[in-house]
């Protein structure tokens, strides 16, 4: 670039005084997750004021595990938005990634890790398999996954009741292998008064690797170009199949992680767990600032989104506000963020 | 004259109920200029998605190094060397221009193949200031720029992407005369580098200033494929226009008194009258109906 | 029916007649979530007096109102010989309970429902008094000695888990609620621990389901808490974490005998014209399970049906 | 028509032999709904074939009644999608209306009929509010609906409790006008061996009255517009706005419908229900042929897609199979009628 | 000569940090066809967007007969009188040609003001007609067509529900020699009912066939507004081209020998030659960069 500036048509730009200079500020403010971090400052801000044990440090690792729980998840689920698909699956395929781990080891009497390899091969199965139903049969992938959705619904209760008669998996923490498993998906580390579970460091580091791959990386401009027009992205050669069939897969994959903490950090797993989910891993990429139309977004603002919805969830009960209107309080926050969001973004388009 | 490098035998295909194009045979050789011509819905756009794998066709051989093959995707014919500007233009508006332009063929750099941003934005910029074009702020979305803007990334990136064979199709139709000119020495050039190049547009004039091969579409089929020695700009005009030209339009409209002004008047819906209608506009209007 | 008589010719010729063709079949109704372990040992229960008495059992569940409704009226179209209802949400289920009775299809209920099964014209009634558990569970906590309670609901909006903790709060005033979302462990695991972190007076948490118990457990420890746990409904591994000392105490209104009394009572109907209860609701609860009683429990936790 | 056919135009384009003819039976299959149709065929004859009680004839209200109770929504939320956008609280705004009626009525000792023209105007107004908000803010529906319906949420539940002291209305089936409402919106009418329930009979005058408004009336035209390209239509002088709101209305007054249909069917309403429905109405739409980015789609299909959900929510327990497995057959038959429809659709297209 | 209908006093309009119209001033009269002519990106659509009232003007001032408005709507406008043929065309790509033919305008008949169907598709079928254009099945979605297709439609409602003034943004880019000759013609017929026409072009031949008033912007500003009387077309096409014209062009680029064929090659990324650019070619070019 700076040889750039003394190339003639570079030069000749400078020229046109119709273009007002925008300076670095301007320029970061125009990123898309720019508006829900000001939105989470705000929440932040607002349950600092009202809420007392929201103060304290020491409980910060509380609010980051609630958050961790959503971020896991939206962080995939962002990608697939900007790739133009939805997951509904994403929520149950948490279970049945948790289920199949438990099952699998239990059942056939092997070491855990065996049971958590081939629950990754499962949920990694399951998003392939999505995303090959999506090319199929070219139904919407809200459809397709609505499918997935129900049917792993079923089968997460139909195979655990015939396997162990129950609702619920028996509990495996006697197993081989159980201990050092949990140690790696149900651990906690504690940092001075803070006590981070291990959710919150994948949490982090899915974020980074996800951001790196999405802005410095070819799969990322594949991933954009994707959602924003698949017949442009198909056009013009990028392989437009392969790219959403690998997001569909890295949903999988994330499913698997949370879906193992799941299992090594209460044991057992419910079967009916899950349902429902999916919408709050895609409210948060919405917050962080993804279109629901795909091809534009941000996978820190869909982590910043699972912030403010872990903050949001997590503050009401620390004000100690009246929990009936647990929900109405829930609703006004995430409005609240969202149009911050919009406000902030609308503002700094405006420079 | 050079082998072809691609060849279409008989080719057709259907949108539907719509038989789009029927019969079609066509050569396009390295290093000439193929100019393809037609009305409004003769079926050009179809032709040149079959050449660059976007569409597959119905019927027919199409042969690339004389083999017979078929493009499962674009992504293919790009691989062989096949770059496209699409009537479209193929951009994902909500991208930046640097990552529209390099979409699909980015640059890597270092062991762990990052992209190369700095390096691609600098040459995204460098090929469009060739173009006379200059974009300040390459992060923008393409989705912000004008029609003639979008128009000149689209054909930056397939002369700078094309290897082997350049498609255009109507790529000077939002441009102004001097960058519609720019495009059309870009053609001179890449043919002088030995390219194939494809070129597909409704002025006669730019065809012939450029083409060494013309080929005329009507309704879906070939009605006319002629070297440059057989046919003078006054034939392929006529050929194209069915008999009617820029010059005899405006003796048409010398009747019309150009600088007449009319009294004012409020005109209720579809009073405008039609204007007369010669044969030649009706028999080759789009679609030919 | 070891006298003879009529019976055993029934008791002998019934599996030879059809290699064990059912004898009647009987719809089993509920207001359950998918994957509910309390719902899982009631349906155990009707499926071990299914298996008993040769009957086909038809369970389905549903947590809507109007769609249980509507189960209801599925089974009338299904022509079934009886039907056994949890009337959670009562009015909701009235016209079409109504409905069978008035085609000649018996119905008892179980679990929910106890002030209104007798006006609908059900013949029996087989659970507890979710108010009457509250109260109980309430009564427990003050003679514990316990300062301040927090009753967790699963599911907001529900009335049989409102009026337990209204039953608490009634005989235990410093009783608060909180909601969390049942289908999502780790967040409620958060909730609860953000509750606790708000207000350190809690000393007892009060779940409404087992393995709400469970994560409350490790909610307290993360909230580095003092509060003990204790719980309505048992499963397998909170009696063992009674057993442990982890949970104080549980609230067993032993489903699986509601299941099992229910479709049994219909099958004592049809062949015998017996009514379980004479009239009255038969209550299988509230009774506490703490470490003095675990060890009776223990082993039928361990099977699955407790 | 007839007169164009000697016309010159029409006359050249009889010669445009590129053009093969299509008949009436082929246009006919090129209605989006008509996929779905033969995807409800074929769930229908499905069931015929393995659940016995879903031939007595007797059953076909038990089966109509449980489509209408999605239908009625499904009508409104296909125009809705039709014009572009979402309603996630269309579930709870159904208690909502039923809630408040009750509640009004109840509480201040009015005459049933005040409650549930009050409770009208209440769902109109939510449905306006979701509308004037989508503007106002410039935020996707999706996110917009998704504030009002934890809103509404929240709202349901503190309400009814505060008023109450319950979760759940109380009884208001001895008040004055409860039984001449119940009769208007909960009695059944007999016809021959089968009784339908009045729901059944608002839901197919609702989808003449929305399919001829959709397809007849101006605001049809302005509902494929703004829902194919909001853009596109404010520059030809749509006026999108009105437009969107009104159909946000139209969700509104549905929802109303609906929740007196809850309220005098029931006598009373809980607060706590209708969550989740939201997604049911927009599946029925979306099997129905609605595209979930607007601009086409039928509300007929909308229709039959809700009797598909319906057919196959009760086939499932007609023909006895594994409540365990319930979901998982359900997402099964979901995916078969729109893979039968995106199949006869594709079929059609390339006649 | 009339009271101009429009008149647009030093108006300025930015899109974010770009400021793509500033102090432009403008007259329309009707019974004349004011010709706006520019490069690529110099503002043509802005400014049109502002008289069809889908932008508001961010400063200056516009009358409509002699009197400030602001149209909140373009359908403000359209109930004044003024219909206008976007660059984008604006159709509603799933709807059918007819439906996007009325969109706004739908026919009603009856008490119940049921929309006249058979009506719409008729006049929408003669109105296509009158231009050339005979689509068959009128309930085909707009989006299945050509881009010159397409063109027509929006052409043809706007000439059909234009009541006072009628605007069109580059009408002739996707089109054929005679379909541009038939818009050409309408523009004519347009201005001899009475009606202000508004014609946006990158062809100075078609502007000075039809013009009766130009206004040349650059860089958003006006500079040129004159009459015909004071304008040839060489003029015209010196000031719009900045002195370079097709012929010009032709001249050029016989250097180049259109008849040439090259030796074929296959050409790595970036390596077609880049043509000199005149100076003209870069001073002028979009954007003005
Ligand atoms: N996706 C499609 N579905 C149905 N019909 C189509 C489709 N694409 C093109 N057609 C039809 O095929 C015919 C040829 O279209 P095509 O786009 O190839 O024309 P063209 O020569 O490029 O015209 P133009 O100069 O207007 O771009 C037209 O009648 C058009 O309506
Ligand atoms: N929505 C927008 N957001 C930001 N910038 C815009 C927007 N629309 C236009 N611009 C910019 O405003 C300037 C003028 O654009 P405009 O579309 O009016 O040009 P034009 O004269 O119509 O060009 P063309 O002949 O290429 O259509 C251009 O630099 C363009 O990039
Ligand atoms: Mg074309
Ligand atoms: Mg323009």
């Amino acid at each position: 670039m700076t040889a750039a500036v003394t190339e003639p048509g570079r030069a000749e730009a400078a020229l046109d005084d119709r273009v007002a200079t925008r300076s670095l500020a301007v320029r970061m403010l125009r990123r898309p997750e720019i508006g829900s971090l000001v939105g989470a400052i705000v929440i932040f801000a607002l349950f600092m004021l009202v809420a007392v044990p929201f103060r304290n440090v020491a409980n910060i690792g509380t609010i980051l595990y609630g958050a961790s729980a959503i971020g896991i998840m939206a962080v995939p689920v962002a990608l697939l938005m900007i790739g133009g698909e939805f997951d509904l699956s994403a929520g149950v395929a948490v279970t049945t990634a948790g289920l199949s781990a438990s099952l699998l080891a239990w059942n056939f009497g092997l070491n855990v890790w065996v049971g958590v390899i081939l629950a990754l091969a499962l949920a990694l199965g399951v998003g392939a398999f999505n995303g090959w139903l999506l090319f199929k049969t070219g139904l919407p992938s809200f459809l397709v996954t609505l499918g997935t959705f129900f049917v792993l619904q079923g089968v997460n209760l139909g195979v655990t009741r015939l396997l162990t008669g129950n609702v619920a998996t028996a509990d495996i923490s006697d197993m081989d292998g159980f201990t050092s498993a949990q140690a790696v998906f149900g651990s906690e580390i504690a940092l001075g008064p803070v006590t981070l579970k291990v959710t919150v460091l994948y949490w982090v580091v899915l974020t980074v690797v996800a951001a790196h791959v999405l802005l410095r990386r070819q799969v990322g401009n594949w991933i954009f170009a994707v959602g924003g027009d698949a017949a442009a992205a198909r056009a013009i050669g990028v392989p437009v199949r392969a790219t959403k069939i690998g997001l569909f897969m890295a949903v999988g994959f994330c499913a698997w992680l949370s879906g193992m903490h799941l299992l090594f950090q209460f044991n057992t797993v419910q079967s009916g767990e899950g349902v429902g989910k999916e919408f709050i891993f895609i409210i948060a990429a919405v917050i962080g600032g993804c279109l629901l139309t795909g091809g534009y977004g941000s996978v820190v603002g869909a982590s910043i989104g699972a912030l403010i919805f872990g903050m949001t969830q997590l503050g009401i009960n620390y004000a100690g506000w009246n929990p009936d209107w647990f929900k109405a309080f829930l609703g006004v926050m995430l409005l609240l963020a969202t149009i911050v969001n919009v406000y902030v973004k609308r503002k700094a388009d405006l420079r | 004259m050079s082998a072809p490098i691609l060849e279409l035998d008989d080719v057709g295909k259907s949108y539907g109920n719509v038989h789009a194009l029927r019969g079609c045979s066509l050569r396009v050789r390295q290093g000439e200029v193929t100019c393809v011509l037609g009305d409004n819905g003769a079926g050009k756009s179809t032709l040149i998605k079959i050449i660059s794998g976007l569409h597959d066709h119905s019927e027919g051989v199409m042969k690339v190094d004389g083999e017979a093959t078929r493009f499962g995707s674009p992504r293919e014919a790009q691989t062989g060397g096949i770059a496209t500007v699409y009537q479209d233009l193929a951009l994902a508006p909500l991208m930046s221009v640097w990552r529209n332009f390099f979409l699909g063929n980015e640059i890597r750099t270092g062991l762990l193949r990052v992209l190369d941003i700095e390096r691609m934005k600098q040459i995204c910029h460098d090929e469009l200031a060739k173009m006379g074009v200059v974009i300040p702020d390459l992060d923008r979305p393409v989705g912000g720029l004008s029609g003639g803007q979008r128009q000149c990334i689209a054909i930056a990136r397939a002369i700078y992407f094309g290897a082997r064979v350049i498609i255009l199709d109507e790529p000077t139709a939002a441009l102004g005369v001097k960058q519609s000119g720019v495009v059309l020495k870009y053609i001179v050039k890449a043919r002088d580098a030995g390219l194939g190049v494809i070129f597909i547009t409704h002025n006669p004039h730019h065809a012939y200033l450029v083409g060494n091969h013309f080929v005329i579409l009507k309704l879906g089929r070939v009605v006319l494929d002629a070297h440059r020695d057989e046919l003078t700009l006054q034939q392929l005009t006529a050929e194209m226009a069915g008999g009617q030209e820029l010059e005899e339009l405006s003796h048409e409209l010398r009747g019309a008194e150009p600088g007449k002004v009319a009294a004012p008047a409020a005109v209720p819906h579809g009073q405008v009258q039609a204007p007369e209608l010669g044969p030649g506009d009706r028999a080759t209007d789009p679609e030919g109906r | 029916s070891s006298s003879g008589g009529k019976q055993t010719t029934e008791a002998a010729s019934a599996p030879a007649s059809a290699a064990g063709t059912p004898t009647m079949t009987v719809a089993f109704i509920t207001h359950a979530a998918p994957g509910d372990t309390f719902w899982d040992l009631v349906r155990k229960g009707a499926e071990a007096a299914a298996a008993k008495g040769n009957i086909k059992l038809e369970y389905q569940a549903d947590p809507d109102g109007a769609n249980q409704a509507n189960l209801v009226q599925t089974a009338i179209d299904k022509k079934v010989d009886g039907i056994a209802v949890t009337l959670a949400k009562p009015d909701a289920m009235k016209a079409n309970v109504e409905k069978a009775l008035k085609g000649g299809v018996p119905v008892v209920a179980l679990n929910g429902g106890i002030d209104q099964w007798k006006s609908m014209g059900v013949l029996e009634y087989f659970g507890q008094d979710e108010k009457i558990a509250g109260e109980a569970a309430g009564a427990r906590l003050k003679q514990d000695g316990a300062k301040k309670a927090l009753c967790v609901i699963q599911e907001q909006g529900h009335v049989g888990l409102e009026a337990r903790c209204d039953g608490t709060k009634a005989s235990f005033p410093d009783t608060e609620k909180i909601y969390v979302t049942g289908t999502d462990m780790p967040s409620v695991q958060a909730a609860i621990t953000s509750k606790l972190q708000q207000d350190s007076s809690i000393d007892r948490v009060l779940t409404l389901g087992a393995p709400f118990a469970l994560t409350a457990v490790k909610s307290v420890k993360d909230a580095s808490s003092s509060a003990k746990v204790v719980t309505f409904d048992t499963n397998k591994e909170l009696v063992t974490a009674i057993k442990n000392g982890q949970v104080e105490w549980a609230v067993d209104q032993q489903p699986f005998l509601q299941g099992y009394l229910a479709v049994d009572s219909l099958w004592l109907y049809k062949t015998n014209g017996n009514v379980i209860g004479g009239g009255q609701a038969t209550l299988t609860g509230p009774a506490f399970i703490d470490k003095t009683n675990v060890a009776a429990v223990e082993q039928f936790a361990a099977s699955g049906t407790r």
